[in-house]
């Protein structure tokens, strides 16, 4: 019998008395008799100890970033995660908690959701966010869905400058209500095309989507943007990178509409891709169109603070297929792991860890560039660039794993017109030293050829 | 003891964590960009730990108490997922490396989606969806393209139980469907009759849950899957529920076309305050090609040899409704999943049911007595009773849950669902003990 | 300024003004001038992540038991720590708390103890076993002091089958105080040679000290052996293995008076060598000549059951130079982690490691004495056993770790009669597979030669 | 709340581990050596869990509130390094490997041996004790080796004076040693015209606390040493308070001959609830012969190549007391005391101490109103209260500690130093806030 099913032989044998019953399987005949019991063809079990063994090899075929200095950005971040933020996300009363319908037994989860929120707003600065989205991604089709049900208007401008795979989630989560989805190209140096936007955004617009800094790093214009938008009434959806944040103006000054990002920097590893968690944040006007969980302030009957889950009839368990969105089950958890450290961080700390980021990826870009055969394009940026390279942007990578570095993100999937490029990502994580050897690397390379 | 908040505790110039020194020269900053306030609290580590464990105190959790929400599957989970799960070449691998370095994580991906399919009996998996109601979504939208792929568009509707999780309905809604309830009959299974009628050329599908949130098994199972399939409809399985069937049934074999688990229910992830969650989305062979993209394959020994690596991720599907999102799915969580398949294995999967089933009923004998049983039959997974005669006497059912959180309880699920009026809904799980109960 | 002190300059600077003095600096005027502001020549401070990774780099320049097959015990012992135990132990209320003594807010610890020291008891067959000793060692140690005030007897009898640390650790301990110790020679098979215990054991020996299973592995006879000590009034000191407690009858059940051991094996990984902690157990009547703390139970004056640390007139805090021990603080936390892990072995759980341990022990053994010039040495074992060698004992190790196997401890520097053998451990981590890797390495090692 | 017991818990057929299964064949066990019952409880792992996790939060613990217990030095400690004393490359090495598999903790043991050398002022290093009181013992024995190494058998008393912690008369008997106890004087200082009186040739030491456990400087530090030395005796320093005085005084520098550490006070190891510590133990290079064997060193360059090892233990002492321990002190406690002297360096010590001794001295302060203060002047790094007045009111201090319980907060070290009527021993250390204060 597993060490998890405390139950004995002794045990059942005493509960199928009380139930009248002679063996566990009579509870099953309900199931049709053919159907019953199938033969599951699956490993055999096995101990703690070799279940540990096996996952170790197995985790020990990858090659992690402990080992090898990265350079891949894209969507998911290498930043430093102090030891503080898993210390409290392994708190059992933390990690073994469901979701907080119950707030009695919840004011744990409750109060770190809502500082979670309320740090959130002062990231962004908007007026409202939510308890958190599955991801950076999903955040952002649902930033579509809800300007549609803002402005009751079906069309979305979304600039091409947006990480490809958050575009096609959103054509995925618009398929089936059928929005109309336009792209906007990228000017010169990367960004929006702002004529192109002009000229696309009608009454008809609920919203124009930008990423800022956007996929290839750079940073786009959100004040002019916002303009744009507002003066056909669409709402203008920014999806940002939070750690920029620390240093770069927040999107809601500049007139965003609704923020949304991807968390995952947040205190949380690359984890292979998840799990992560997407950021919601929105103007109080908006707030009971925004999808998912909210957890507010509320004085109970003797005066005593507290917090509940509010506005819940938005909500599928309330609304069912009225709500504002399906999602149930958010990424909690994650989202307690980025308010950590959030407060870890804190008014210094992330501004700091923006600052190390923008001097390091800027350093390396000079390097870079300086290159002979190597080119940098695009304007201003973060802590992403974009780097055309002498030979096939995947040979680079090969040979740079050669040398055991973990190279740039290779832009030909996304970008036919940057076939040749790799998009470089880096931070805090990585060295002077690293970055040299990766110069250093990229000369031997461009020299090979 | 209210505890202050970060805001309330944050005094200016502290911080919690030293940054490594700047390496390299200053480049110029976009002073046109730049914010001048970042108005995040300031505290030191120490602070932040003390007001962070205090917090978690003031929670309840799966390891501190007996949970029995019912529809949560608030089973403890082994401490050596997390262990695991966290294991350096887990998390600190970029989703972007090359299939060659990380070939590890795909084959534990491959093999997690060839074992769910072993136990649907639905041989193609996505691991994609990191929820269930996300699972929910990417199903209603294979069968959606899966029409639409045959020409069939006059399908707009989708029928619903009235038993149904919220998130059925509203993930119908999210794919553009018109959301039509079917009723439940007495014995509380879907009416076959009502489902007969509603049945036709203009419906998508049938989503029902199975065993339903009442905890009862669909009696007529083969019978729905004759009359949708019938009427050229597809039948989608909410499986949030398979706790209770591992081992004993395969719903691929009872006519499912479609169906989510939620990995963080039935294969032991903690629910971790609402999340991170799985919602692994099982088909049939003929729906793979909607699957979203990538999905985790195998290479055959000659290409394998040839490229160096054994799995890879696929795009290359046509069909497929596209990403539903950032990346390949919530693998931390899959480690879990796998870990906990590995320990279990055929025989350990079934006892994980018969014991979940056989504490279900044993607390629904006990408790019987004392609440209505709105449905006479044995359950499976969860019992559902109703506080209708309490309430006559003033006693609603959010009463009840309140004076067992006295008791150092966590309370069962209540108002839900919403067919059983007062309801109270109790699901013990595998992992409680007989004294518990 | 560090991110562990939360003082800021401001309030710092508070603080002086209420002090009524201008700087820190004045509160140290106090310390001689010219002793005051040494110039410390230490490494410049590092941030979070840079230590981390710096320990990384050290930890890595080590091979550790995960990647290598490890057939070294010797006092050490590799066995299965299921993830619970850590989980328990990493709980900040557990190992953030001082000493319980102000039992009001230390329920916790003071249960744990309690629970800890009656499966000591369970285990030992005693009817009292304390709060921890530093490790086995100084356990055994300590056990000798025991003895001298129990019985007002100086004179030490040590059967030289005991790990030789402890004897020298003995020796330390006793060195100040004067007391005489006879080390007992080794019969045949490697126990203790009985007939020479006879012929030293006198009315002046306090105890008869011995280990079982003994530092080469064997099983001692300590139904004679404590008919022997008792027969002159002289103590029996048993220094078990826990481990082997799962399978073998009791040290009590066969007359033992104090027994100890070291608790590193029941849930605590090697750790090159510490945090261990020492068990330590003995019968009701010696109880006040106990050293260390004790936990016991009490009632409240509400009538409900508490904990609490008890007989505290027999420790330094209150007796100064006349308590039985100097032990203060003492291996609380690992003593929690032991607690846990028998908590979780539990009854089928500890027998079936020991079980795993005996037989996987043999396996090799046999497998080992059956190849051309290697013998086994000694008697009846438990999980270690003497092997003799065909080539230098040290020259085996290399070989072995030639094939990435840790090898067995050499016998030489403890014991000259045993120039040319190793002591190799077998444990329930060992696969077949590593063992029978090991016989094949040493097959061929041994044709070489 | 009351939690059961374990045993209470336990019901028969329960396990809470899976093993492997046996996978070599069987031997004959020794049946006459088996035991017939092993009574120990049998519980899963799901109630094991919920068993310590509720134990735990009847604690209180540095991470959950304030703790300022005197003498305890209960600072919080950064979570950094529980991870790192974690690394399997630390803890997963066993104490016999070959010196060439565990150069990695070599170097670090070495490093941190010359570390604290420099801290202290005191060249040699032990780090084999693993407690403050361990560390005592060491070194007196220490003492009494040096003593006798130069024929100087007589002396067979130890001077402690009336303030000291129990351990240092309790450790000098465990040697041997007569103590003979010295008054403080109405400062709090050792009475130095008393310790002059006492001190002569059949004196093996003066064991003095610096500062004391009344949180006061020696202020006739050089005076006493003076009258020691100048009558052939040792002075031994206990060092446990060493949190007021890092990067400010090296004992060493003021006539401290031996003197231990508690690593699990001032260098960062959580309390444990008693442990575990590390009382490493340094002394002058004159004593160094006498350490406890084995020592950790350092080869020389060419050697090193030769060898293959730089670090290596170092057995060659023929002077030595001999081992005090199974192996080499606590190694997991020393991993984060290097942690943190990594991350402070010689600026961060000197700000641990300014900041705990200005916490103590604004408590001090603020307290003064309203209770006794028994010495008139500015402490170090912790202040002793005396509840005297309200004792005469009837309220004695072990009333005012359980009121403060009651409150939320731990209370202070009580009844210590015994030299204090109704003594309250307050030690706020530097991780501490103004505001909480
Ligand atoms: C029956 C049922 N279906 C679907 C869901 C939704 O799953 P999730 O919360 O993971 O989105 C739940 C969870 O509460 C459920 O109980
Ligand atoms: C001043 C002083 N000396 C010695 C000790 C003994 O240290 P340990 O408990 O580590 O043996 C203590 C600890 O309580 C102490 O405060």
């Amino acid at each position: 019998m597993s060490s998890y099913i405390p139950n004995t032989d002794t045990d059942r044998a005493k509960m199928l008395e009380t139930l009248g019953i002679n063996s566990v399987e009579e509870l099953f005949e309900i199931v049709p008799a053919q159907k019953r019991y199938p033969q599951l063809d699956l490993p055999d079990p096995l101990s703690e100890m070799e279940v540990k063994r096996l996952l170790q090899a197995l985790a020990e075929k990858n090659s992690d970033l402990n080992h090898h200095p990265c350079f891949l950005g894209a969507g998911s971040y290498h930043h430093f995660v102090p030891s503080v933020v898993d210390h409290i996300a392994s708190r059992g009363e933390f990690y073994t908690a469901y979701t907080p319908y119950q707030p009695e037994v919840s004011q744990g989860t409750l109060t770190s959701i809502y500082e979670f929120q309320s740090m959130v707003c002062a990231l962004t600065g908007m007026d409202a966010a939510n308890a958190s989205m599955y991801d950076g991604a999903t955040a952002m089709a649902e930033a579509g869905l809800m300007a549609a049900r803002v402005t009751h208007r079906y069309k979305l401008l979304v600039a091409s400058s947006i990480h490809s795979t958050y575009r096609r989630v959103l054509r995925t989560y618009t398929q089936g209500i059928g929005m109309e989805i336009q792209e906007i190209g990228r000017a010169e140096d990367g960004v929006v095309d702002t004529s192109q936007a002009v000229q696309l955004l009608d009454d008809g617009t609920a919203a124009l989507l930008v990423q800022h800094p956007n996929f290839l790093g750079g940073l786009e214009d959100l004040a002019l943007l916002s303009e744009l938008a507002h003066s056909v009434g669409a709402l203008l959806v920014v999806c940002a990178d939070p750690i920029s944040l620390g240093l770069l103006k927040a999107p809601g000054d500049l007139g965003a509409d609704i923020v949304v990002g991807e968390g995952q920097c947040l205190g949380s590893p690359p984890s292979y891709g998840g799990p992560y968690v997407g950021l919601f944040a929105c103007r109080q006007k908006y707030l009971r169109q925004i999808p998912g969980r909210l957890v507010g302030m509320a004085t109970d009957a003797e005066g005593r603070r507290g917090f509940v889950l509010t506005l819940q009839p938005r909500e599928q368990h309330i609304r069912r297929e009225k709500a504002t969105s399906n999602i149930c089950t958010n990424e909690a958890l994650v989202a307690l792991a980025a308010g950590t450290y959030l407060a870890v961080m804190g008014r210094q700390g992330l501004r700091q860890v923006a600052e190390l980021c923008y001097h390091k990826a800027h350093y390396a870009a000079e390097a870079i560039a300086a290159l002979p055969g190597y080119e940098r394009l695009g304007g201003r940026f973060f802590k992403e660039f974009v780097i055309r390279t002498p030979v096939p942007a995947s040979e680079v990578n090969d040979q740079l794993w050669g040398h055991g570095i973990i190279g740039g993100y290779e832009l030909a999937k996304d970008y036919p017109d940057l076939a040749q490029c790799l998009l470089f990502c880096v931070t805090e994580m990585n060295t002077r030293q690293d970055i040299d050897h990766l110069v250093e690397a990229l000369t031997e390379i461009g020299e090979e050829r | 003891m209210t505890e202050p908040l970060l805001f309330e505790l944050s005094s200016p110039g502290r911080t919690g964590c030293r940054l490594p020194d700047l390496d390299v020269p200053e480049s110029v900053l976009p002073e046109d960009l730049l914010r001048d306030e970042l108005p995040l609290p300031e505290l030191s580590e120490r602070e932040i730990v003390q007001h962070f464990s205090r917090l978690s105190q003031l929670n309840f959790g799966v390891d501190t108490g007996f949970y029995p929400l019912g529809s949560c599957t608030m089973k403890y989970n082994p401490k050596m997922h997390e262990d695991v799960a966290r294991y350096a070449g887990f998390i600190q691998i970029h989703p972007w490396q090359s299939e060659l370095t990380v070939q590890g994580a795909l084959q534990l991906m491959c093999e997690l989606q060839e074992y769910l399919a072993e136990i649907t009996g639905l041989p193609a998996v996505s691991l994609q969806p990191v929820a269930g109601a996300h699972g929910e979504l990417t199903g209603m939208l294979i069968i959606r393209a899966y029409h639409q792929s045959r020409g069939d568009e006059g399908r707009v509707t989708v029928l619903v139980p009235d038993s149904a999780h919220g998130t059925n309905p509203a993930s119908a809604a999210m794919c553009g469907y018109k959301v039509v309830t079917v009723p439940s009959d007495a014995r509380g299974n879907i009416d076959v009759e009502e489902l007969d009628r509603l049945m036709d050329e203009s419906v998508a599908g049938l989503m029902l849950t199975n065993p339903n949130t009442l905890g009862l098994f669909e009696e007529h199972i083969l019978q729905i899957e004759e009359i949708v399939h019938g009427a050229g409809g597809l039948i989608y399985c909410d499986g949030a529920n398979m706790n209770a069937l591992l081992g004993v049934a395969r719903p691929g074999e009872l006519g499912t076309d479609v169906l989510h688990l939620n990995l963080h229910k039935t294969f032991s992830t903690p629910h971790g305050g609402g999340g991170p969650g799985g919602g692994g989305t099982a088909v049939t062979e003929e729906l793979s090609a909607f699957l979203p993209v990538p999905v985790v394959a195998r290479r055959g020994p000659d290409e394998a040899a040839a490229s160096g690596a054994e799995y890879y991720l696929d795009y290359d599907r046509s069909l497929s409704i596209g990403p539903v999102g950032g990346f390949y799915g919530n693998f931390g969580v899959m480690v879990k999943a796998y870990a906990y398949l590995r320990s279990l294995g055929e025989r350990g999967l079934r006892e994980v049911s018969e014991n979940a089933v056989l504490n279900a009923n044993y607390l629904l004998t006990q408790i019987k007595g004392y609440y209505d049983l709105p449905y006479e039959r044995s359950c499976l997974h969860e019992c559902v009773f109703s506080g209708k005669a309490q309430a006559k006497l003033g006693v609603h059912t959010l009463d009840i849950a309140k004076r067992l959180i006295d008791l150092g309880f966590h309370p069962p699920t209540v108002y839900f669902p919403l067919i059983v009026d007062e309801a109270l809904m109790i699901e013990p799980t595998e992992t409680e003990s007989l004294e518990t109960l």
